[in-house]
């Protein structure tokens, strides 16, 4: 009888502790973890400075009013920034037209900021063909910085075996009051188009009336 | 454990034995009227093709994954229910751990069910990855979940019975070597000609089936992850190859269990032991690797597959069946002859079934081959010569079995009328149902399809009229098996 | 599939893949006797050679269980 | 033979060792490692602590333990808990998390100890054949998964710790093929 409720609480409680842990069996990963507490408790991006491609001092406070797409990046990564930034490209393209792309926009930050000095993230955006009205590299002011945003994003970086880096690849949305309200993975760019659309189509509602 | 150890029957008590009979009265009636509801399913399926019944699509492979899911299902506690019943008197098995398996097997039945009838499943029963995964609509993820789980569900009974056979055969024997008599072939101890089939027979089956139910373990997890988290893709080839390997060793492993019947009863009619000698052990541990190495005929279409396991394969198709077969038909002819053995209905099933396994390996064997494969490869062929086995070798013993049960031989009576008829009945229906398959395939007529050519109609109205008279067969056994069956005393 | 005709007296090649599930393909005569076929797998292109000893309307059939359109997956092959 | 109170000194210096913080950094640089040695380790350890256990703390424990279920069933949860790639990569961002695997994981160790050899034998059966299989499962995952499980660990180290697990597992199965049928013991398991 002892045993029958020991091992009944030890099931019980354990189930429950991995129910939890999960987030009701939701997620298993850390990426898809982040990405659903974010949709769930949306978040305050905090006022960083960064440096831009022109070498300006940059606010996301600047961009208060638009949504912004963040993915983060360093310029002399061989595959997944380019695969991360060539989406924004095509998202660039698909959204182009004035009303739009006024609300929307981009944002690619460096985590490698000893390397990626503003004139390599300007060749960077050359090499994606950006509109630099509304698509901006930037790269923290300093290590400690760099560490607050990474933490913020829970991007993970780590370095790889061949001098350069393994990262989280997503796209971070911050909406027009500075929060940040969704993570997209690289895989996940029909998703985010929809999203896009949705979103603006929304914002476009809302100041009409 | 002298080298001249007589083998003498496990004691059990009363109790224990009075429950353990009443456990295999119950394996045998669940399975038998799950087959008589399987071919009632094949009667519907042969009936739509031939136009005389109107099935949807969707219907028509529910009822075919049902059919096939339910024809293993019933097979494998139908067989295990013989085998057990034999294997305990030469080994102490747990009835409890029977039962336990018992009551698993219904639960994973029910899930499958629900997955079918409720949830719309119609991926057929080998779950072709990634068919249950991509249905277009017509079921959910969850419905072919269902499904995989209850597979999964009853492979770990099984794996607990198993693993009770092995503990007992082990306590007994020392190891499966032992078990299955390769000390006495190999020559390390003298021959012994009372060393029970049953145990040889069990253990070759306890192998086979524990490595198809590790194999069974993985891929249908795997198939339950990509169902979930579709970005695993696994390699299709790969999970074929693991697909068939689960499902023919459990399919084949059926037969090679009920054969223990046709070992332990002949010998009861005709008065004379059935001995046991190297010929009989160097053929069951032959066959211990060729019915798990003959899988790849199912991928000899697969042109991606190595090469050599396809001649490995087409190679042990041809030797596979035949020495067991060999072994257990010249044994049973030479236990008959002259032996003045009283032709009960149990004793004609018994040897109507090493007909039809002995003719069964033909077409078998046939499909095997490279060439032929290439125009019958997945026809009507292929349930042509399975249909042969299962009907005219498998179901034979299992109902020969349930005949003896009912205590048939112990009265020494002659068959009833309405034996002889059910007798006869499925005989002839059993052989046509499987000859139009066979010629079907012959004719090109693909498997599973639920609408026929009209140049294929006739075939199928034939075979239709050939399954109705397997259903009338099976119908009458049945009958007599349930009339009495549950009242008989275990048979001396 | 692409092109719908080929010439008979000369090897052709198949190359025989599938996009979701597995299919099967068998290539049928006019007299729907089955003469060559392969199976249709995702993730792998299998090479099947025949050569059409004579012009005709040629059928291919689906030949693995691949769901409840199985039955209908039927095309046309002209051998000139 | 150590007397008992000596090699409790010697278990506690390793966990001790284990927990270094240079010690935590270089066995959790890579996947394999993390899984392969720090985490067995840590098991082990609590295994051999179960071992010299005071006979009456023992005497204790049993009757809630009979047959040694409740030890197996918190076995298999903390077990399932750590084989979750998101508390992996917590256990290395989140001290409290680090702190929860060297606390944990031991007791896994022990509760296995102690209950593993009152298990029924079927029982242990069909955990051993599910081991197994968890094993060529992960293996076969790891192996053909396009993304990474762990944020913090690299494509290619996940897939060599998917290669170890296939070739552990095929071990394992040819051993025990070989001693089931043959008698033949390779490993002790």
């Amino acid at each position: 009888m002892k045993t029958f409720l020991a091992t009944f609480l030890v099931v019980i409680v354990g189930s429950l502790v991995l129910w939890v842990s999960t987030d009701e069996g939701r997620a298993f990963t850390a990426e898809e973890a982040r990405r659903l507490e974010i949709r769930e408790t949306p978040r305050s991006v905090p006022d960083w400075r960064l440096q831009n491609q022109d070498a300006e001092t940059f606010r996301i406070q600047d961009w208060h009013g638009h949504f912004i797409v963040v993915d983060f990046i360093y310029t002399s990564c061989p595959d997944v920034c380019l695969i991360l930034s060539g989406n924004l490209k095509t998202l660039q393209k698909d959204f182009s037209t004035e009303e739009k792309s006024d609300k929307l926009r981009f944002l690619s930050i460096s985590f490698d900021p000893e390397k990626d000095t503003p004139q390599r993230l300007k060749e960077y955006l050359h090499h994606f063909s950006a509109d630099l009205r509304y698509w901006m590299a930037a790269r923290p002011i300093n290590p400690s910085q760099k560490e607050a945003i990474l933490d913020f994003f829970k991007v993970i970086v780590i370095p790889d075996e061949y001098g350069g880096y393994t990262h989280s690849a997503g796209y971070h949305i911050i909406n027009p009051d500075g929060k940040l309200v969704a993570i997209f993975g690289i895989e996940q760019t029909d998703e985010l188009h929809t999203y896009l659309n949705q979103v603006l189509e929304e914002k476009e509602n809302v100041s009409k009336s | 454990m002298s080298t001249t150890e007589v083998s003498s029957k496990i004691e059990y008590s009363d109790s224990e034995n009075r429950n353990a009979l009443i456990a295999v009265k119950s394996h045998l009636i669940a399975g038998l009227l799950v087959f008589l509801l399987m071919m009632l399913a094949g009667l519907a399926m042969r009936a739509a093709q031939g136009t005389w019944l109107e099935i949807g699509a969707d219907l028509f492979y529910q009822i075919m994954t049902v059919h096939g899911a339910g024809v293993v299902g019933a097979a494998m506690i139908t067989s295990t229910g013989v085998q057990w019943y034999f294997l305990r008197q030469y080994v102490r098995l747990s009835n409890g751990v029977f039962w336990t398996n018992f009551f698993i097997f219904l639960t994973g039945v029910v899930l499958i069910l629900g997955s079918i009838f409720v949830g719309k499943y119609g991926g057929a029963w080998t779950f072709l990855f990634p068919l249950p995964a991509i249905s277009m609509g017509a079921w959910s993820a969850g419905a072919a979940a269902a499904f995989q789980l209850g597979l999964l569900i009853i492979g770990v009974g099984f794996l607990i019975l198993y693993l009770d056979f092995g503990r007992a055969i082990l306590a007994r024997y020392g190891s499966l070597a032992r078990a299955l008599g390769l000390t006495q072939l190999f020559g390390k101890e003298p021959v012994n000609y009372k060393h029970p089939a049953a145990v040889v027979a069990s253990t070759m089956v306890l192998i086979v089936n524990f490595m198809g139910i590790a194999a069974g373990a993985v891929v249908l997890v795997m198939g339950l992850v990509n169902l979930f988290y579709p970005e695993f893709k696994p390699d299709a080839l790969l999970m074929k190859n693991l697909i068939y390997f689960f499902g023919h060793v459990v399919i084949n492993a059926t037969i090679y269990a009920s054969v223990i019947a046709v070992y332990e009863l002949l010998p009861r009619y005709t008065g004379r032991p059935w001995k046991t000698n190297k010929p009989f052990y160097a053929a069951w541990f032959a066959i211990v690797f060729m019915v798990m190495g003959v899988y790849p005929h199912h991928l000899l279409m697969d042109f991606p597959m190595p090469t050599w396991a396809l001649i490995t394969a087409q190679v042990l198709s041809f030797g596979s069946g035949l020495p067991v077969l060999v072994v257990t038909g010249y044994g049973a002819l030479m236990i008959v002859y002259r032996s003045g053995i009283t032709w009960s209905t149990s004793a004609k099933l018994l040897f109507l079934s090493m007909f039809g396994w002995a003719a069964g390996v033909i077409p078998a064997i046939l499909d095997a081959m490279v060439t032929v494969n290439r125009t019958f490869h997945n026809t009507l062929w292929v349930p042509g010569h399975f249909h042969f086995y299962l009907l005219l070798g498998l179901l034979p013993m299992l109902i020969g079995f349930a005949y003896f049960l009912a205590g048939e031989g112990d009265r020494k009576e002659r068959p009833k009328a309405v034996d002889s008829l059910g007798f006869y009945a499925y005989l002839i229906g059993a052989f046509m149902t499987s000859m139009v398959f066979l010629a079907s395939g012959a004719n090109s007529i693909p498997r599973r399809w639920a609408v026929h050519l009209p140049e294929w109609i006739g075939f199928a109205q034939a075979g239709t009229i050939a399954a109705s008279l397997v259903v009338l067969g099976m119908l009458l056994f049945i009958t007599r098996a349930l009339i009495s069956l549950p009242g008989a005393n275990n048979p001396r | 599939m692409t092109p719908a005709t080929v010439k008979s007296g000369q090897p052709v090649e198949f190359q025989v893949s599938a996009a979701d599930v597995n299919h099967g393909f068998g290539i049928y005569d006019e007299n729907l006797v089955l003469i060559a076929q392969t199976q249709a797998m995702p993730g792998y292109t299998n090479k099947l050679i025949h050569t059409f000893d004579k012009p005709g309307k040629f059928k291919i059939l689906c030949l693995e269980y691949c769901g409840l359109a199985h039955h209908v997956m039927i095309t046309e092959l002209t051998v000139e | 033979m150590y007397p008992k109170a000596k090699q409790a000194w010697l278990l506690l210096a390793a966990l001790v060792i284990l927990a270094l913080p240079p010690m935590q950094r270089f066995l959790e640089q890579s996947m394999v490692m993390h899984m392969l040695v720090q985490i067995p380790a840590l098991a082990i350890i609590g295994w051999m602590i179960g071992k010299i256990l005071p006979e009456n703390w023992k005497n204790n424990i049993a009757p809630w333990n009979r047959w040694g279920i409740t030890g197996i069933a918190l076995a298999i949860i903390i077990m399932t808990y750590w084989m979750l790639p998101r508390v992996q990569d917590a256990a290395i961002s989140e001290w409290p998390v680090e702190l929860t695997k060297f606390i944990t994981v031991p007791i896994m160790g022990m509760a296995l100890g102690i209950s593993w050899p009152q298990l029924n034998p079927i029982a242990q059966g069909v955990l051993k054949l599910e081991f197994w299989a968890t094993f060529m499962r992960l293996g076969w995952l790891y192996l053909d998964l396009p993304d990474r499980l762990c944020a913090n660990y690299l494509l290619s180290d996940q897939r060599v710790f998917g290669q170890l697990l296939l070739l552990a597992g095929s071990i394992w199965a040819v051993a025990w093929t070989l001693r089931i049928t043959f008698g033949i013991k390779i490993i002790n398991n």
